[in-house]
């Protein structure tokens, strides 16, 4: 039930481990990110993710805790890198645990359809295109806007 | 009637704060109408572009992102005293 | 790209180290399942689970391959136990590499609702209601056909 | 016309295994009815509820699933030389 926003990466088997504890709910569902060789048509070599901190705290700690209360998690953590990232690297770790399997994976989608465009992170890319931000896409707003009519599953 | 003695915190974020040069700031609403009683964020947007061409432009491209005191809003929300309001480009995280 | 039929528990961290191998796809999804402590009403203290081991591994091939070209998969895994387990330990992990989230998850979850209605395994429970055969549940049958009618998301 | 020398692996899991107390074993289908030239699943049901009640009535549960060759088929799929004919309940793993 906690966020973490860090500068180093993200340990994803201490993160797993800590996630499920000494007694598993029966269904556990992970999203892992991770830094792309490619954007659109040119390759990236480095990724420079800026944030604002207290807000990006704010915004998963009420996702967390809104997809915790909707789908009956009991037990759920959102990890978010900020700084410069390397190809290959890890971005965000989100863990769910609940009673069945459908829960758990809804919760997960949600909170990472969520994340990608209410939390204040801001990526810029490095790579054979130059320096850049990286652009919203119009899909990410459409996966967000499903969570807002959809029954729960 | 809006008090001259209300001051907030501004902030600019990613691609805005890359084009105007700042990422936080005092703002003193001191000189904003005294006609409206309400500070809101259409007010303030109204008085940071009168700070030149880019400022104007940067802040009324039509994605921009207000958040008052960590929260996302619309420019009719109202801004007071010791309040944080942040501008930024639509957000590319995870 | 496999399916592992195994007695032993599951190492969940291993298995999602070697699924993501040296470079990972940008987006990975897992899933886990644990004997849960409790059983509609009753409580549950240990699960047996049969198999059919040749179809299992055919039926879990099949799925993972299908699974895969459907959703553009990178790489995948499931790995399922067989035997006597107790309560909290694994039964069932699975993971998928994709390079968007939206193909991670719903691969993971394609495979889990199938794998529930399609895998030859059969739970026989002991608990306070003494030893039984878990009954299959409607529910299940109506997730894993969800899959025959919708749209890739 | 149905060959005598025909023989197939019959398997039995979960409850069916236990009510009838046999998991594998080989069947020899001579005595199929010689009218029909094929052999399907629902002749080898027929064929193996006349081993009892409890046969009978275990292998015309209305849920039954019958696989052939480790896949899911209907009654009517067809039979041949060498192959593994299993009959279960629903599946519950996962």
């Amino acid at each position: 039930m906690s966020v973490a926003l860090q500068r180093e990466a993200i340990d994803v088997a201490a993160e797993y481990a800590q996630l499920i504890g000494d007694s598993p709910g029966a269904a556990v569902a992970t999203f892992t990110g991770y830094v792309r060789d490619h954007s659109d048509q040119h390759a990236v070599t480095e990724l420079e993710l800026e944030h604002y901190p207290e807000m990006a705290l704010k915004v998963l700690e009420d996702l967390g805790r809104s997809a915790g209360e909707r789908f009956g998690l009991s037990s759920w953590r959102i990890a978010h890198r900020y700084g410069r990232l390397a190809v290959g690297e890890t971005i965000v770790w989100v863990g769910a645990v609940a009673n069945h399997r459908g829960e758990a994976i809804s919760a997960c989608e949600l909170i990472m359809d969520t994340l990608k465009t209410d939390a204040p992170f801001w990526k810029r890319e490095q790579g054979s295109a130059g320096e850049r931000w990286v652009a919203s896409r119009d899909k990410d707003a459409q996966r967000r806007a499903r969570w807002q009519s959809e029954e729960t599953p | 009637m809006a008090s001259g003695s209300v001051s907030i915190t501004i902030k600019l974020f990613s691609a805005l704060r890359e084009a105007l040069g700042e990422s936080e700031f005092q703002l003193n609403l001191a000189d904003v109408s005294e006609a409206s009683s309400q500070v809101d964020v259409a007010a303030i947007k109204k008085l940071l572009s009168q700070r030149g061409a880019d400022w104007k432009e940067a802040l009324n491209q039509p994605n921009l992102v207000h958040a008052l005191n960590h929260k996302v809003v619309f420019v009719d929300a109202v801004v007071s005293e010791g309040d944080e309001l942040a501008f930024f480009p639509p957000m590319t995280g995870g």
